[in-house]
């Protein structure tokens, strides 16, 4: 995985960044992710010139209950809600060092998700990035075409988040199928 | 009057029958070639109804196919121009068919008067011959305009620009057989050609090579096939063609096919004479199939091999190698009839050609070639 | 000074030689290649079609089926494997399988489906199904005539359609058959053998309590007023 | 190696799609077209017969694979992956089983990783043959090399399927080794067809290589640099044939393919020809892994002691596989569940249309369809 | 009496011809009615025995001026003639005079010179035997070369000349203006 030398050098030269330890990946602030590339492609510096993979992942917002003992030694349970986001995942290679992937990530807020576009640097996210947008809505600033990638145009909603539901008029066929289909939704939800 | 109607019905309509069921044979033919090309069997399957029979070899094929065209239905698009729309297979027909009674191909049957007016058809025939294909280019056209589509717009345009600019080769290599016997009548070509061949003279070699591949590119066959090019633009000017005007489009192209390995073979090939003609002459019918068939299992053992050429190689190959290509062949074939002796012209006919040829073909491609490739570890 | 054309020439020899040679492959091995359709009709009934080594593998997997166990002639309900468990239900990726389980009279589940429907036009013949299934009850058949014109209940085949016999899966798929025969045999003798040593084990507490029993009762009239003290090992 | 060019400016220029363009013919080539192998649409502008604008349509195959991963378990979408690129079910099984082999490590038996290698470079030679004829088919040889090469796949697919049960769709790995072990026998018949399979290269190569139509169509079309092809993220013989070495066997060398001695073809000019040359070199170059590979398979299980029920602990993991058409990667998010929670599929195809419309600007229609061909692209992986 | 039925046919099918080759507003059916036209001018030729011309007035006409007529209509635009206003109809008085005129110096000569008028007809109606075997087939073509190459050698080059300047200027002055990038039309 990520071989612990590649982030360090980005750790100090952008003190905005920071390191998450659990996903071995770098979170970058959307505002000098393009700075960020730019200086990763550089010779100097690891030369990351192939971006391999772009995703987007969902985290939905979750209530965490935490038991804290207050002053008076009761327990008492406090419900925080984390506030969910949309993250981008950037896997980056070099071809020339053959150096393993260094994991870059942008985190946007799930209500009105930007992120920062990385298609001037690496040609190669110009389709992926179109469809993140396409199936998750983050907005990509720089984008050269950003349009729906493998949905029609005039399709709304972002079926790849999770908390997504069919249009009413998902067309299906009244297979004996859909019988079965719908004796199953009546039983247990498929989700 | 009424009589000489009757002669030219009874010298045309044979012809005409003959080569249609020919072409029924000829597509089956087609099918199982090219099947035993690519290591397949071909058809082989007919369910004749209410039997239990299945193993025909296929021979039913053409008359399923054929009874297929007559019962599907024939869709004309909103737009199109009704009118042409129909009328240009007709137009793709009629000249191919009329074309084939300028062939010497004389009936075992015919008594004296037929055969004087089949001489006298065939006075100027090698002229009318091309006269007569030249509509089709027409037909093509009428086609591709009528069927108010883009990509049969696309294969109209290309097939008139490929037949207009292969016509020019086409007749210069026939000019040098016309140059050769002195007469435009299919019959003096041919009598010249009792003793020899005019394939085995290097000049008439190398006209039938330049006539055969301008013949390829004049029926749209192999490698000159772009105005039905199905990988780029479907199947070109007969797109919108569903049905039996499908069909006729189909049985068109068969008998122009026909017709012009016929013209072959009476100009290179010597038309109807062969081994034991003289002692029945009935056989010269046989020759003259024989031979078309043996040109047509080229055609379509090149069909089964080669791929297709892009449309500006297309024209570059006609202007700059074909025509240049004729142009000296006719000077060549002229010299090598004024100086009588064979063992000093053939050589030096076919030493010239052969140059001028790879000349040319080396002019026009020059960075093309087969490459070598290094490895990495 | 290559020949011109001699790229395209020799192209053309190389077709010229699969078309003549394709007249005298005879055991169509290379030059003649087209395997020609397995006629149903050919075949001996319930018995694959007579060229399956060209077209059916003895591991060709295509719909699944429910075996069981009785030999042709009685009810084949009387011996079914499935006990409706419903993990192929959960387990399958399209979701095509439909179980209902069966209550007798008084609602007691009784261990077999009542309806085991597989939708065969969703069906994508993956196996997943037998993987997962801890009852050897379902395997996949390699019957390939299926069509029929019928799109709404013609595709969904029920349980009575899809019940075969053990000896029939022997025929299309011997050796995984015999494969998974054998691994039955074997966990049903480990079980018979697990069972046989809990059954001793288990005699043997009941003789070791009751030789305790009796052995308590023997030493109890002797120190009847010290017993309070005793506590039983 | 081509020395990656410092890429100081954006190495593509910003194209204003809306000049004026009143005389051009637009033209759907669109799903139902019968050259672009699959359901892709490209709205192409042409003036007369040369491509001014290229614009490709993706979606007609979408059926949202990675939305019914997240519902399903592990195993249950082992055989979805075999329906992504449905020509090599095996390739994709591989990157998957190899993903989630990352999440929980579970020690591979050495015949199951024998046969994975041997498996997968079957389907390579199944994928190559294809492809080509294929290729030859858009070009226009009516379908003798694309027949010629379908009587070579036919022997493999059989080979699959006296092996996993079906010819394509295998769903043949597992997470830990394979699902079951080959028929007796089964290491003879693939003997046999890697020997007989050189007769059947030179075979074609007479067919084809030296033919002076395909020169002509072929070469100098569609060239495609090292630096743009690296920056683009062309992955697999696209990217060889442009010159760049990088072949994930040889890089990652996941697997046992460090066991194996064999060479990584490199192309020079990177246009259409080099494509269509690379492939038929890797062909050879497969069979080189396919021979020594058969030679030394050790005799064993196949299926390491792999958990019941597949429940990895939480981790993310990206596992990617030299498939026939570049780089395919599954990225796994698990967060303890049966279920993973999230999956997301790398498409070599997709990532290798990004260059389309910059290879067929300038050239004609029929190039676009001869360039298409040499992207290789299968819509069930672009579209997923 | 063959003859006669056959050249009735052919000047209608003729005279037919041109005039749809006029009326028509789609220039591609007036294009085709024209072809039309040409055929039933090389069957009067095939009437009149000479057969050589009438082959060279197909190819040549229809195979090859039908083509190159059908290919500068390709580069012209409004060609379906279905968004074309009514062109004016001022000139009309002139356009009658001259419709008048033209026939009028073709026939009258012919009118009035009684002696040529009466023989030419009655020459084809009888299907002359001395016109038939006089002028054996095998040398209308050889006579017709040496008279051309020799003859008239020169008139042959200048018509070649002024054909190839026809085309051109047809394709100049059909030519859609070239549109410069800010849409403007810039003079051809």
């Amino acid at each position: 995985m990520t071989s612990p030398a590649l982030h360090e050098p980005v750790l100090q030269q952008f003190p905005a960044t920071r390191w998450d330890a659990a996903a071995r990946a770098l979170i970058v602030p959307a505002d000098i992710a393009r700075a960020v590339a730019q200086w990763l492609t550089q010779p100097a510096n690891g030369e990351f010139d192939y971006c391999s993979n772009v995703t987007g992942v969902d985290f939905l917002p979750k209530e965490i209950k935490e038991k804290t003992k207050n002053a008076d030694g009761t327990e008492e349970t406090l419900t925080r809600t984390e506030p969910g986001s949309l993250q981008v995942v950037y896997h980056l290679y070099s071809m020339r060092r053959r150096t393993g992937p260094l994991v870059l990530k942008q985190v946007a807020p799930r209500e009105k998700p930007v992120a920062a576009s990385l298609t001037p640097v690496w040609r190669s996210c110009e389709l992926q990035e179109r469809e993140v947008f396409d199936l998750f809505g983050v907005r990509f600033e720089g984008h050269p075409d950003l349009r729906r990638l493998l949905m029609w145009d005039e399709f709304e909603g972002f079926p790849m988040r999770r908390d997504y539901v069919e249009p009413a008029d998902y067309e299906w066929e009244p297979t004996p199928h859909g019988e079965v289909l719908e004796k199953h939704r009546r039983g247990k939800v498929i989700s | 009057m009424i009589d000489t109607l009757i002669h030219i019905l009874a010298l045309t309509a044979p012809v005409a029958m003959i080569f249609a069921s020919l072409f029924a044979f000829t597509t089956w033919l087609e099918r199982k070639i090219l099947a035993r090309i690519q290591n397949r069997i071909g058809p082989n399957y007919i369910n004749i109804p209410f039997t239990k029979f299945r193993k025909t070899f296929g021979l039913l094929q053409p008359a399923a196919d054929g009874f297929k065209m007559l019962v599907k239905e024939d869709i004309v698009p909103h737009g199109a121009d009704r009118f042409l729309h129909l009328l240009a297979p007709i137009l793709a027909l009629v000249p191919a068919m009329m074309v084939l009674c300028l062939l010497p191909f004389d009936l075992p049957f015919a008594n004296e008067s037929m055969k004087r007016i089949h001489a006298a058809a065939l006075d100027n025939a090698v002229l009318l011959f091309f006269g007569i294909t030249s509509i089709n280019t027409l037909a093509v056209f009428m086609a591709g305009w009528a069927s108010r589509n883009k990509y049969s717009l696309l294969g109209g345009m290309r097939a008139v620009a490929q037949m207009v600019s292969y016509e020019i080769p086409l007749v210069l290599s026939a000019a040098v057989v016309i140059m050769a016997v002195g007469s435009l009548s299919a019959q003096k070509i041919v009598a010249a050609q009792s003793t020899h061949w005019f394939i085995f003279t290097p000049w008439g070699l190398a006209a039938f090579f330049i006539f055969f591949i301008a013949s390829l590119a004049e029926t749209n066959r192999s490698p000159f096939d772009l105005p039905e090019a199905e990988s780029e633009i479907i199947a070109g000017y007969f797109t919108e063609y569903s049905g039996f005007k499908f069909a006729l489009f189909f049985l068109g192209e068969y008998l122009s096919i026909f017709a012009i390995n016929g013209l072959a073979v009476t100009l290179f090939f010597g038309g109807g004479n062969g081994p034991w003609v003289q002692a029945h002459p009935w056989l010269s019918c046989v020759w003259f199939l024989a031979k078309i068939f043996g040109l047509i299992f080229i055609i379509i053992w090149l069909r089964g091999t080669v791929p297709r050429l892009r449309v500006d190689q297309l024209m570059a190959f006609a202007w700059k190698f074909l025509m240049p290509l004729s142009i000296l062949n006719l000077f060549v074939a002229a010299v090598a009839l004024k100086v009588q002796q064979p063992w000093l012209t053939w050589p030096l006919c076919a030493l010239v050609l052969y140059a001028a040829a790879h000349g040319l073909s080396r002019l026009q491609q020059k960075n093309v070639g087969p490459r070598t490739y290094q490895y990495a570890e | 000074m290559k020949l011109l054309g001699s790229g395209i020439f020799k192209g053309m020899a190389v077709t010229l030689e699969n078309f003549v040679r394709s007249y005298f492959d005879r055991d169509r091995k290379h030059h003649l290649f087209t395997k020609e359709y397995a006629w149903k009709s050919d075949a001996p009934a319930d018995q694959l079609p007579a060229r399956a080594d060209t077209t059916v593998t003895t591991r060709s997997r295509n719909f699944p089926m429910l075996l069981h166990d009785g030999k042709g002639s009685e009810d084949p309900m009387a011996s079914i494997r499935c006990v409706a468990c419903q993990i192929c239900e959960r387990e399958c990726p399209p979701q095509c399988i439909f179980i209902e389980k069966e209550y007798d009279a008084n609602g007691k589940f009784v261990k077999r489906p009542v309806i085991f429907d597989i939708d065969i036009s969703v069906c994508m013949s993956c196996q997943i199904c037998v993987e997962v299934c801890p009852f050897d009850a379902i395997v996949m058949n390699s019957e390939f005539e299926l069509s029929n014109n019928d799109r709404f209940n013609g595709l969904l085949v029920r349980r009575d359609a899809l019940l075969k016999s053990n000896d029939y899966y022997h025929r299309i798929h011997p050796e995984e058959a015999q494969e998974r025969d054998d691994r039955m045999a074997r966990e049903k003798a480990e079980k018979e053998a697990k069972q046989a040593a809990a059954d001793a084990a288990k005699k043997k507490a009941a003789e070791l309590a009751a030789e305790k029993a009796a052995e308590l009762a023997a030493a109890k009239p002797k120190v009847d007023p010290a017993a309070p003290t005793a506590t039983p090992q | 190696m081509s020395t990656a060019a410092p890429i100081a400016a954006p190495p593509y220029k910003l194209v204003r799609h809306d000049e004026a363009e009143a005389g051009l013919l637009e033209v759907s080539m669109g799903p139902h077209h019968p050259s672009t192998h699959g359901v892709f649409r490209m709205d192409v502008k042409l003036d007369g017969e040369t491509v001014v604008r290229l614009k490709p349509v993706f979606g007609y195959l979408h059926r949202n694979h990675e939305k019914l991963a997240e519902g399903m378990s592990y195993l249950s979408s082992m055989p979805f992956t075999d329906r992504l690129d449905y020509f090599n079910s095996m390739a994709n099984n591989w990157a998957y089983a190899l993903a989630a082999e990352k999440l929980v490590d579970v020690p591979v038996p050495e015949r199951a990783q024998y046969l994975r290698v041997i498996m997968a470079e079957l389907t390579r030679l199944v994928n190559h043959t294809s492809l080509v004829g294929f290729f030859l088919n858009d070009l226009g040889a009516l379908g003798t090399p694309l027949l010629y090469a379908f009587r070579e796949r036919e022997r493999i697919l059989d080979l699959f399927e006296q092996a996993s049960g079906a010819r394509m769709m295998c769903n043949y790995f597992r997470f830990g080794g394979l699902r079951c072990d080959v028929p007796a026998g089964w290491l003879d018949r693939t003997r046999a067809l890697v020997g007989g399979f050189p007769k059947f290269l030179d075979e074609f190569e007479k067919l084809l290589c030296e033919n002076e139509i395909i020169l002509a169509r072929t070469q100098h079309v569609g060239v495609l640099s090292g630096a743009q092809a690296i920056n683009a993220g062309i992955t697999g013989p696209m990217l060889r044939a442009s010159g760049v070495n990088y072949d994930l066997r040889k890089v990652d060398a996941y697997g046992i393919y460090d066991r194996f001695s064999f060479r990584v073809p490199l192309g020079a000019a990177g246009d259409c020809y080099d494509r269509f040359m690379i492939r038929m070199l890797e062909m050879r170059e497969s069979l080189k892994i396919l021979e020594q590979a058969l030679r030394d398979i050790p005799e064993g299980p196949v299926m390491g002691n792999a958990p019941r029920v597949f429940k990895p602990a939480a981790a993310e993991v990206y596992g990617r596989v030299e498939s026939p058409k570049g780089e395919l990667g599954f990225y796994l998010i698990a967060d303890g569940t049966t279920k993973p929670y999230r999956y997301r599929v790398r498409p070599p195809s997709l990532i290798n249309l990004t260059v389309l419309e910059d290879l067929c600007v300038g050239h004609s229609i029929a190039d676009a369809v001869v360039i298409l061909g040499s992207i290789d692209i299968v819509l069930g992986e672009v579209d997923r | 009496m063959i003859e006669q039925v056959a050249f009735y046919i052919l000047s209608a099918v003729a005279v037919l011809g041109a005039l749809l080759a006029v009326s028509r507003r789609n220039l591609v059916h007036g294009v085709f009615a024209l072809l039309l036209f040409f055929a039933a001018l090389s069957g009067l030729f095939v009437m009149l025995l000479a057969d050589y011309v009438a082959a060279v007035q197909v190819l040549v006409y229809i195979g090859a001026v039908g083509i190159l007529l059908l290919f500068t209509i390709m580069l012209t635009e409004h060609v379906t003639g279905d968004d074309l206003r009514r062109l004016g109809v001022r000139g009309w008085f002139w356009g009658l005079l001259l419709a008048v005129a033209v026939p009028a110096v073709l026939i009258l000569p012919a009118v009035l010179n009684e002696k040529s008028a009466k023989a030419a007809p009655i020459v084809v109606a009888q299907g002359n035997p001395a016109l038939a075997n006089n002028a054996t087939q095998a040398n209308t073509v050889k006579a017709l070369g040496k008279v051309l190459m020799e003859k008239y050698v020169v008139p042959l080059e200048v018509l070649a000349l002024l054909l190839t300047a026809a085309l051109i200027g047809a394709v100049a002055v059909a030519h859609a203006p070239e549109k410069d990038a800010s849409g403007k039309d810039t003079p051809a």
